[in-house]
């Protein structure tokens, strides 16, 4: 660990490295100010902000219906879970029942969308590593997740799939063929990707060890999502409070054990496995029906307040409703599961080499539209 | 939200008059001095010890800085309302229970000006350094975006 | 057809003696004809190497990599090279600016001086030192210098950990690639290329020194900073690591100098350890042309599978690793040649 | 830890190697997207009631309608413009429209040298059609 260079007599100076906005690596406009000496980073100082466009603020000056397609704006690697969220919290404020065909469907989306942004994150993690290839398998298969949100969403990134009430669009023709196919040929392609990076020696020695959160830290700041399971707290919303339909799924929450950046990874592999087995499993039990519950064509949330969490794809993404009874929000707070795990990297970071510093960063998995909303 | 009045009651004994329930039943309300001991009571002796989300509203009245805490083993949640003064908006930072309030507390003062004493580094994180007023306030003037 | 080559630089040594100049002179001209050969040969080989590197790596990504410029994307470097010179030429203030643009100039001098001993073919190098190896190993490592005053006089911090970097991994990695060569040394006695290739005539090196070819496999990848080891350049930590800083047509430079690295390093582990130009049907400089691109085609297979090694796994990597097992390489072989001479003396054989 | 992972990851990436690559030849090899996908905008002038809904739907002020009255005293279509730049194409205003007048279309390729050909004029009164409007199709 560091330094040895004081001990042994020769004089070194501390330098201030500027990583970002603009960094290969920092997964868009974060910035991380890392004061250096030599290999290893001594000091790490976030600084966010960049992409901030004042989404609660918008929220104030639109429908509840209107601000859904500003939510896949949010993390737009996980644009149908943001929806779901947003569209969770006001069906809640307003004690909509959502029909079970439209739940059925947002399960089944939702979990593709799950897959698909864990699918980024091990291909941009194995893509910090310089891990090219592998980086580019993974986004094939997230193609074909796209490429069937093309046919039920009629967008394959910004989705604005979910209405108050349920689903705007019910499964087209030929989507559930192309989701079978899609699911059989996961486990083949998941597989090949583990043998590529997963089992790699470099890569593994790399990250085991690396960028390490006990669980108490994790607790303390606040992690949630895969990186709070990677650190061995078994807390996943969809078991500990199942909402929507989840109750009716038989699936497992993988756990990691010692919080490194492997660990983060890992899971993420395993959960994509397990998503899977959500979706094949919702698709054998989908009842027929309606897809949308009766709702009035104007809004109106009663006065009150409302919080609502699910389990999105980086964590617990949640909404803070404040109704004055009009068509308005009169205060939305978006609890966002990527500002707060990047409030851990400093942590991480501290201590380590360079690279392990940016193999910690990729590992929190942070999307910075959801940073700075 | 999981039923507050069980809580109520524990807290009370300690607490007596200064935490209350909100008109709607749903939260629990302290004022803004007391927020530090509340909130490190019930960390350290409930089953909600895991900081869920910290934000603020701005009422024509009054500011509420807003805690939601959260039971790890069953995702219960609870709220937390400290009352502030709109002209003198300060209260006690909870950085030390919870590191995660760092970056909550940040932008909650970047976003609505709310003055978190005893929080190590409280700067703006989301608007520019050089920014002036707090957004999400009711009275902060938004200019209309021009268009082409 | 095994002296064509051999046979169009007798021709042009004729025309030129024609001329009526001294031996000397002639000798002289014919230096300068084969390096300029040589030379067109590297770049002509870049632009096949880059080409390469790009189609291989889209294949290996399932994809089809450059297929628009010319017939099959053939003509992207070209275009690539075209592009890259008409455009701004940036020296970034308070840059060391004679030691920022020598660099780009200066990088590309010891991989082309490497080739002037390596054996094309059969009597087709431009000069057979006597102390050939020697000669590679020594000129070769010049090149950490050169990338040292890339990071240096970019004064970018991102540069100068790039050219820290480069520094620690060359000369760490130097000590194993010297090694590796040493059995082979051992077994032919001579330092010459053209002896080393003919002493491969009935069996290779890579035979009878397996370990000492995966020893140079991974040094030689270590030295030319390229698959797990590009450390110097690390895109992901340090944007381009040495050329960060480097625009237009000194980028190009840097840009052609790896493959021309890439190449050297290939045509001398075909020449030690694949028996050069040594082959059975095809002529010698066909053979020797294949061999090298195999080697090419793996280290562009290892370099699109492997994720980047940390900073002190790699030291860790050639300090416990790599020199034990060369150093019991070394021993091995002399024990071997021994035994061998023995048996021989003791007329077994 | 004995290098069985490398091994294994170079004969993955050997077998994609010789396996199909997935590179769409797109310009010359068209996508054909689903029936859903709501990449352009199109107005049913008969259908169209002129009643203003869609652009109040619109999240982002995307849509201006003028109107006018006819003899019967009866609202007209005057003009209908969307102005693309904004558009989040979230479908919002197909969504609400009562008659179902504003169609979803399947052409992607918006893409426009300046910011004047990024408006669409879908309707004016006394005016040529919209297809000639059509950003791309002046490129």
């Amino acid at each position: 660990m560091a330094i040895s260079n004081q001990e042994s007599g020769f004089r070194t100076q501390e330098f201030v490295l500027n990583m970002g906005p603009q960094h290969p690596s920092t997964h868009g406009v974060y910035r991380a100010i890392l004061t250096m000496d030599g290999e290893y980073v001594v000091d790490v100082e976030n600084v966010v902000g960049y992409l901030h466009r004042g989404m609660e603020k918008i929220a104030e000056d639109r429908t509840y219906t209107q601000f859904i397609p500003y939510t896949d704006r949010m993390d737009y690697l996980a644009g149908i879970l943001n929806n779901w969220g947003f569209v969770m919290t006001v069906e809640k404020a307003m004690g909509i029942e959502v029909p079970e065909r439209a739940e059925y469907i947002r399960v089944i989306t939702g979990e593709l969308q799950r897959i698909a942004s864990h699918l980024v994150m091990v291909a941009s993690m194995a893509l910090d590593l310089n891990g090219y290839t592998p980086w580019m398998y993974a986004f094939y298969d997230r193609e074909k997740i796209l490429d069937l949100f093309e046919m039920i969403c009629g967008s394959r990134l910004t989705t604005s799939f979910m209405r108050v009430g349920g689903v705007p669009n019910d499964i087209p023709e030929g989507f559930i063929p192309k989701l079978e196919k899609f699911l059989a040929e996961l486990p083949g392609r998941a597989d090949d990707f583990d043998n590529v990076i997963t089992g790699n020696e470099i890569f593994v020695g790399r990250t085991k060890g690396v960028g390490v959160l006990d669980a108490e830290a994790a607790l303390s700041f606040g992690l949630t999502g895969p990186n709070l399971r990677a650190s061995g707290v078994n807390f996943d919303l969809r078991k500990a409070q199942p909402y929507s339909v989840y109750d009716r799924f038989d699936f497992e929450v993988p756990l990691g054990e010692n919080g490194d950046s492997f660990d983060r990874y890992n899971l993420r592999m395993l959960e994509i496995r397990q998503s899977a087995r959500i979706i094949r499993q919702a698709l054998d039990t989908i009842p027929e029906g309606d897809i949308m519950a009766k709702v009035p064509k104007v809004l109106k949330v009663p006065k009150g307040e409302t919080y609502c969490h699910i389990e999105g794809s980086k964590g617990l993404l949640g909404f803070y409703l404040v109704s004055d009874g009009g068509t308005k929000p009169y205060r939305l707070h978006l609890h966002s599961p990527s500002f707060v795990n990047l409030g851990a990297y400093p942590k991480m970071a501290k201590g380590t080499v360079l690279q392990d510093a940016i193999a910690s960063l990729a590992s929190i998995d942070i999307v910075l539209g959801e940073v700075d909303r | 939200m999981d039923n507050i009045n069980v809580l109520v009651d524990t807290l009370k004994e300690k607490f007596s008059s200064k935490i209350s329930v909100s008109d709607d039943g749903q939260s629990l309300v302290v004022s803004s001095a007391d927020i530090f001991p509340v909130l490190k009571e019930i960390k350290e002796n409930t089953q909600y010890n895991f900081l869920a989300d910290l934000t603020a509203v701005d009422y024509p009245e009054r500011m509420e800085v807003v805690y939601h805490l959260m039971n790890i083993k069953d995702a219960g949640l609870i709220r937390v309302k400290a009352l502030l003064d709109k002209s003198d908006p300060k209260i006690d930072s909870v950085v030390f229970l919870w590191d995660t309030a760092n970056v909550m507390e940040r932008e909650t003062y970047d976003l609505l000006g709310v003055i978190f004493e005893g929080h190590p580094d409280l700067k703006r994180i989301l608007c520019p350094d050089d920014f002036e007023g707090h957004p999400l306030r009711k009275d902060y003037k938004v200019e209309p975006a021009v268009r082409q | 057809m095994e002296n064509f080559f051999v046979n169009i630089a007798g021709l042009i040594r004729d025309l030129i003696a024609g001329f009526g100049l001294n031996e000397t002179l002639v000798y002289l001209a014919m230096v300068i004809v084969k390096f300029v050969a040589v030379l067109v040969f590297v770049l002509l080989n870049v632009v096949v190497l880059v080409y390469m590197e790009r189609r291989v790596a889209g294949f290996f990504q399932e994809r089809l990599g450059p297929n628009r410029v010319g017939p099959q994307g053939t003509l992207q470097l070209v275009m690539d090279i075209f592009k890259l010179l008409s455009k701004e030429d940036i020296v970034p203030a308070g840059a060391d600016k004679f030691v920022y643009k020598a660099a780009a100039y200066a990088i590309f001098v010891p991989t082309i001086l490497v080739y002037m001993v390596i054996p094309f073919g059969k009597g087709m190098n431009v000069i057979d030192l006597n102390l050939g190896l020697f000669y590679i190993l020594a000129i070769s490592s010049v090149t950490t210098m050169i990338i040292f005053m890339a990071g240096w006089g970019s004064r970018n911090k991102y540069s100068l950990v790039g050219g820290m970097r480069a520094i620690a991994q060359m000369v760490s990695y130097e000590i194993p690639y010297v090694f590796s060569f040493l059995g082979v040394i051992m077994l032919t006695g001579s330092l010459k290329m053209s002896t080393i290739v003919e002493a491969q005539q009935g069996v290779w090196f890579i035979v009878l020194q397996p370990i000492a070819f995966i020893v140079f496999l991974i040094a030689g990848n270590a030295e030319i900073n390229r698959g797990p080891f590009d450390l110097p350049e690390g895109e992901q930590e340090l944007v381009a690591g040495y050329h960060t800083e480097y625009t237009a047509g000194r980028f190009a430079m840097f840009y052609m100098a790896e493959y021309a690295n890439l190449l050297a390093m290939a045509a001398i582990g075909a020449t030690v350890f694949l028996g050069g130009w040594q082959g059975p049907w095809l002529p010698g400089w066909l053979w020797f042309f294949i061999k090298m691109y195999a080697l090419v085609f793996g280290q562009m297979w290892v370099r699109w599978t492997f994720p980047r090694i940390r900073v002190d796994h790699l030291m860790h990597l050639n300090w416990k690793v790599l020199l034990p097992v060369s150093l019991a390489n070394i021993v091995v072989t002399g024990i071997g040649i021994k035994v061998y001479q023995m048996v021989r003396m003791m007329g077994w054989w | 830890m004995n290098g069985q992972g490398l091994i294994k990851g170079l004969s993955v990436t050997i077998k994609h190697f010789f396996s199909p690559k997935i590179t769409e030849l797109y310009p010359e090899v068209k996508p054909k997207l689903p029936e859903s996908v709501k990449a352009d905008f199109d107005l049913d002038r008969e259908k169209c009631i002129a009643c203003g809904i869609c652009a109040n739907a619109c999240p982002n002020k995307v849509i201006t309608i003028e109107t006018e009255k006819d003899e019967n005293n009866k609202r007209r279509l005057k003009r209908y413009e969307m102005n693309m730049q904004y558009c989040l194409f979230c479908g919002l205003c197909a969504e609400s429209c009562p008659t179902k007048a504003i169609i979803t279309k399947q052409n992607f390729e918006l893409a426009a040298y300046s910011r004047e050909n990024t408006k669409r004029l879908l309707y004016q009164a006394d005016k040529a059609p919209a297809s000639e409007t059509e950003p791309g199709a002046k490129e």
